[in-house]
């Protein structure tokens, strides 16, 4: 019998079951999304310090953990495909990353905006805003290997063990804060101990994050649907050119 | 004509081809800028200062070291004794290459600099002198470059061996970008720097190509 | 039309490679040059070409240039000769049409210009049988295909003379006829071509020139 | 063993023979720290303060750009074919020509630095601080790159992929290299930063040869 | 001792260029390679050496080891092999004898430590010819000499298995023989060879394949 993963991971399984859940889970983004912001705008209270812009946290916060969560996943695709051979782990690798990236940027541009109030200027270099911006570099790197090299499985088999040599940065950006001195604030929710931050704040911030979460599924969904019906269409495209020139030589011959 | 312009659009091409030249030479220009504060400290106020030097420095590099293999690669596929024949001269497929290079490289490092600004904390009323400096001194980057890359044609140590013999000859053009960007002199003095800047690249845009025509053509033995 | 190689003498780091090497080819024939591994085949092609500068002697082709206004004086050799050595001048992250259009373009001289370059890509492909694999990038291909596509730039663009280096090495039965009768053709339309090889080549009008290992000079 | 041996041998040999690989990278080390005051103008004080990061970073550059060719020069001439038969594994391959690499450049860098230091008016008592970091980072710098030479075999933009690729990686080894020399965590900070350098350069050597025999091997097709 | 190939099915960018090749080789007897360019020699070669995983079937050696204390059971074609592809191997910046020395070290085995290194390199460059070349760098070698360099790595470690890809390319008959002697000596010494050609070679004893191109498959 197959397990769940398995049957998943079955291109065509994976198209219809996708296609279905697909309107459901972009559907619970927007209304998640819509109700967080509600939540942000209208009923989280001001920051005592820093009034009306604290509310960028609510924006600001979510991307920086997708920006985070997705390499882990791409990771773990490049793992899957690197063990099991599996083509969806590769076309799950290579859509998330460009979404990564997004994310990571907007975690770099709001965090800018933000600091232009808080800290005076837009960009400072300590540890943890460097080490973000060290991951948008992996995510630049990762789409620059795939896309210089032509033969395409070749380009996966190469990006997907960049991406698993990339991962050690992934608790060098997290625990950034612990070492050295910074201005960016300590984690204050996934940390060790529970989180210390006000439920009213709390409470949107998770609202958001859910959502984001719910958005990023939806979009890679989407692209990887688009990734493997371009694939198929490359393929008959291929096996057409192929059959041509078959004919041809043997015309020739 | 038209082979001038058939190899220009065949460079341009390759550059798109080969896993983006542009993109590359872009990231390693933001990943030098990038380490510096890593291994400096942050310091805005250092940064900002010394941020139109390191900018220029930073630019030199990237440019040079995407010019590495501009002659040898044509050369270890026979691509450059196909080249050679017929009647476009040796130096008229130098000059193609070269400008191929300032189209594909050097143009978009110029613009790119005033991002890294930002990030550098320099002082926005500098950016569009920055780029300005650098739109006008990268023709020789790339021209000078050619030469290093023509006399390193059949070196195995190809990027740094050039980096060594053109670096040099890098400096008047770092000088008077320096002395431009800073207005040091004065805005007489920063348009003068200007003009030295441009006579700097017309003349290796003139001169460049001879010599690495004929450092190819001792090597094409 | 007519070349001529008076008193030719080739070195190799400082060691005599062709010690006086005197011939004269027409319009219309073949030469073909043979010897062993050593001998300086490959020398002396380059030197024709004008890659590198014999010690002493000349290289002159006469009476070029009655199609695009010359006066019909002596002319650089590079400017009217396609040159094929051991490595084939194609660029792997082309395809194989990219490719010869770059060097139709290139190449192209005041007597192409009766036929388009798609037109003259075309053709060539056909001739060398590369058609199917034109919208193929040139990295994908066999040893074999690849050398056809280097030989196929002989046909997009007009040169007098032809300088081939072992143009048969990786080519199947098939193919290198293929090539023998492109010579061939070329010859029979006034042209000339000169060519090093291992193997003996049905090429027609040709005098053979047989090269032998130099012994060491001082 | 031998094997390991003979090929370490040659490696070093030929990075003797084809230009000085050495003289290349020590040259251009030097360079960019020359160049650095035309940039930055001559504030002694700025430039001492500087001086260990900018040591740092150059040294990165170098060593990385120096390895660009490392496997593809094998892989253009049919060598790697070769070394890849035979009872010795792909991943010693990977581990004997990343050792030559350090040997042949690493520690000649890290060498030169004081010397360096000598013109950007470092304090001379970092000097044995400096060298001690550098040659314990170094062989993180040559396995960890190995790695990005081994991604980038086939690809035509060679050396600034590889950075692009690579000194994202790299930031760890300078973190740690930079708080060591600047012992702002105090002596024992200094230690504590050197035996993380220590466990980085182990963990290279040990993992990086993995990830390289692997990326050549799904390359050598 | 047995090379064993079952139902190999060789992909190339997602086109099968060999479907269900199965063939078996005993100790002491050749095969030959045929087929038009871009039939799949090369790939076939490259597979039986390991550098490319077949899709489907399997490539084994058996009863090797007697002389290693292996168990005699089958292990990796690429520990036992020597390929030669259309690539030399050969480094230009070191002389013939340094090229040589090099490989001979490199790959020796259990089986070669009857003979110092030296030893080996001087047969080794004795059989090809080379040994007025000894000393000259392999960059300022002829295309030819270049070749035998790359084949004398053949007799300076002994592997059970040759494969070889188009070997007399760039050799002048003279050299040519050599190689053949060579390969026929290492037959009758209980070797394996498989040699992918276009001209017609000497082998013996030997069987043919020949390839022939694909038709396109879905
Ligand atoms: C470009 C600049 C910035 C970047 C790259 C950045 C990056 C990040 C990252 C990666 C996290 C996730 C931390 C974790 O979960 O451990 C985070 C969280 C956070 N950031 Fe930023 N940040 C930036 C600027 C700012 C600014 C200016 C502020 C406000 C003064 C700020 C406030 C926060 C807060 C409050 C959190 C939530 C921490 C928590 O509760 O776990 N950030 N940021
Ligand atoms: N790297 C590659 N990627 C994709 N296709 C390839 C690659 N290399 C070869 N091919 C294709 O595989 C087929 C077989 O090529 P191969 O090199 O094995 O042929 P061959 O029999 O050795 O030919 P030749 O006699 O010309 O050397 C050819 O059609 C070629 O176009
Ligand atoms: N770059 C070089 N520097 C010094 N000597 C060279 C160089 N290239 C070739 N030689 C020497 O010149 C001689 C002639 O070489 P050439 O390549 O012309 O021979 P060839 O006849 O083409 O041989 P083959 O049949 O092997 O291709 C050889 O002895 C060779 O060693
Ligand atoms: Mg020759
Ligand atoms: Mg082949």
């Amino acid at each position: 019998m197959q397990t769940l993963t398995q049957r998943l991971a079955n291109p065509t399984r994976f198209m219809e079951l996708s296609g279905s859940v697909l309107p459901w889970i972009a559907g619970a983004a927007a209304v998640v999304i819509a109700y967080g912001l509600y939540l942000a705008f209208y009923v989280a209270p001001p920051d005592y310090q820093q009034g009306e812009t604290a509310r960028i946290m609510y924006i600001h916060v979510p991307c920086a953990w997708l920006a985070m969560a997705v390499y882990a996943m791409v990771a773990m695709s490049a793992f899957g495909f690197l063990v099991f051979r599996h083509p969806l782990a590769d076309v799950s690798a290579k859509t998330a990353v460009p979404l990564g990236a997004a994310f990571t940027f907007l975690a770099l541009v709001t965090g800018s905006l933000w600091g232009r109030p808080t800290w005076g200027t837009y960009w400072v270099w300590d540890a943890r805003l460097t080490s973000v911006l060290i991951l948008f570099f992996l995510y630049l790197g990762l789409m620059a290997l795939r896309s210089s090299i032509e033969d395409e499985s070749l380009a996966s088999k190469l990006t997907a063990i960049l991406a698993l040599v990339g991962i050690v940065m992934l608790p060098i950006i997290k625990f950034s804060v612990d070492f050295g001195n910074t201005l960016h604030q300590p984690a204050s929710v996934l940390r060790v101990g529970g989180p210390t931050i006000d439920t009213a704040m709390l409470t949107p911030l998770l609202v958001m994050a859910l959502g984001f979460t719910l958005m990023f599924v939806a979009m890679h969904f989407k692209a990887m649907r688009n990734e493997i019906l371009r694939r198929r269409v490359r393929a008959l495209q291929l096996a057409q050119v192929e059959k041509a020139q078959a004919s041809q030589l043997a015309a020739a011959e | 004509m038209s082979a001038f312009l058939a190899l220009l659009k065949r460079d341009l091409m390759l550059s798109v081809r080969q896993g983006g030249a542009l993109g590359t030479a872009l990231g390693f220009y933001m990943l030098v800028v990038t380490l510096l504060p890593l291994g400096l400290g942050q310091d805005l106020n250092l940064l900002s200062r010394i941020a139109p030097g390191i900018l220029w420095i930073a630019l030199l590099l990237a440019a040079l070291l995407s010019l590495g293999r501009v002659f040898s690669s044509d050369h270890e596929d026979g691509t450059l004794d196909v080249l050679a024949t017929g009647r476009m001269p040796l130096e008229m497929v130098v000059g193609a290459k070269a400008l191929a290079h300032w189209i594909s490289t050097g143009i978009p490092l110029a613009l790119t600099a005033p991002v890294l600004g930002l990030m550098l904390n320099l002082d926005i009323a500098v950016y569009p002198l920055l780029m300005a400096t650098m739109l006008v001194g990268t023709p020789a980057v790339s021209f000078i470059g050619a030469v290093g890359a023509a006399l390193t044609l059949r070196s195995y140590r190809g990027g740094l061996l050039i980096a060594l013999l053109v670096l040099p000859l890098y400096v008047p053009t770092l000088i008077f970008g320096m002395a431009a960007v800073n207005g040091l002199l004065g805005v007489s003095g920063t348009s003068a720097a200007m003009l030295i800047l441009a006579a700097l690249s017309l003349t290796s845009v003139v001169l460049c190509p001879f010599a690495a025509a004929a450092a190819l053509r001792v090597q094409m033995q | 039309m007519q070349l001529v190689a008076e008193n030719l003498v080739l070195e190799r780091g400082n060691r005599k490679v062709a010690n006086d090497v005197s011939f004269t080819l027409e319009g219309g024939s073949g030469l073909v040059l043979t010897g062993p591994n050593g001998s300086g085949k490959s020398t002396l092609l380059r030197a024709l070409a004008g890659y590198l500068r014999p010690a002493s002697g000349s290289v002159r082709i006469l009476g070029i240039g009655g199609s695009d206004g010359d006066t019909g004086e002596s002319c650089e050799v590079g400017e009217v000769c396609h040159f094929v050595g051991h490595l084939d001048g194609i660029k792997s992250h082309l395809t194989a049409a990219e490719n010869l259009t770059f060097w139709a373009t290139y190449l192209s001289d005041r007597a192409d210009s009766g036929h388009s370059v798609a037109h003259r890509v075309y053709d060539a492909l056909e001739v060398f049988a590369l058609n199917a694999l034109a919208d193929i990038p040139a990295g994908y291909m066999s040893a074999g295909q690849k050398r056809r596509l280097g030989l196929a730039r002989l046909l997009v663009a007009h040169r007098p003379l032809w300088l081939l280096d072992e143009p048969t090495v990786s080519l199947d039965t098939g193919s290198a006829d293929i090539l023998v009768k492109a010579i061939n053709r070329h010859l029979s339309d006034g042209g000339m071509a000169i060519v090093a090889t291992h193997l003996p080549l049905a090429i027609e009008p040709a005098r053979g020139i047989s090269l032998v290992r130099k012994e060491a000079q001082a």
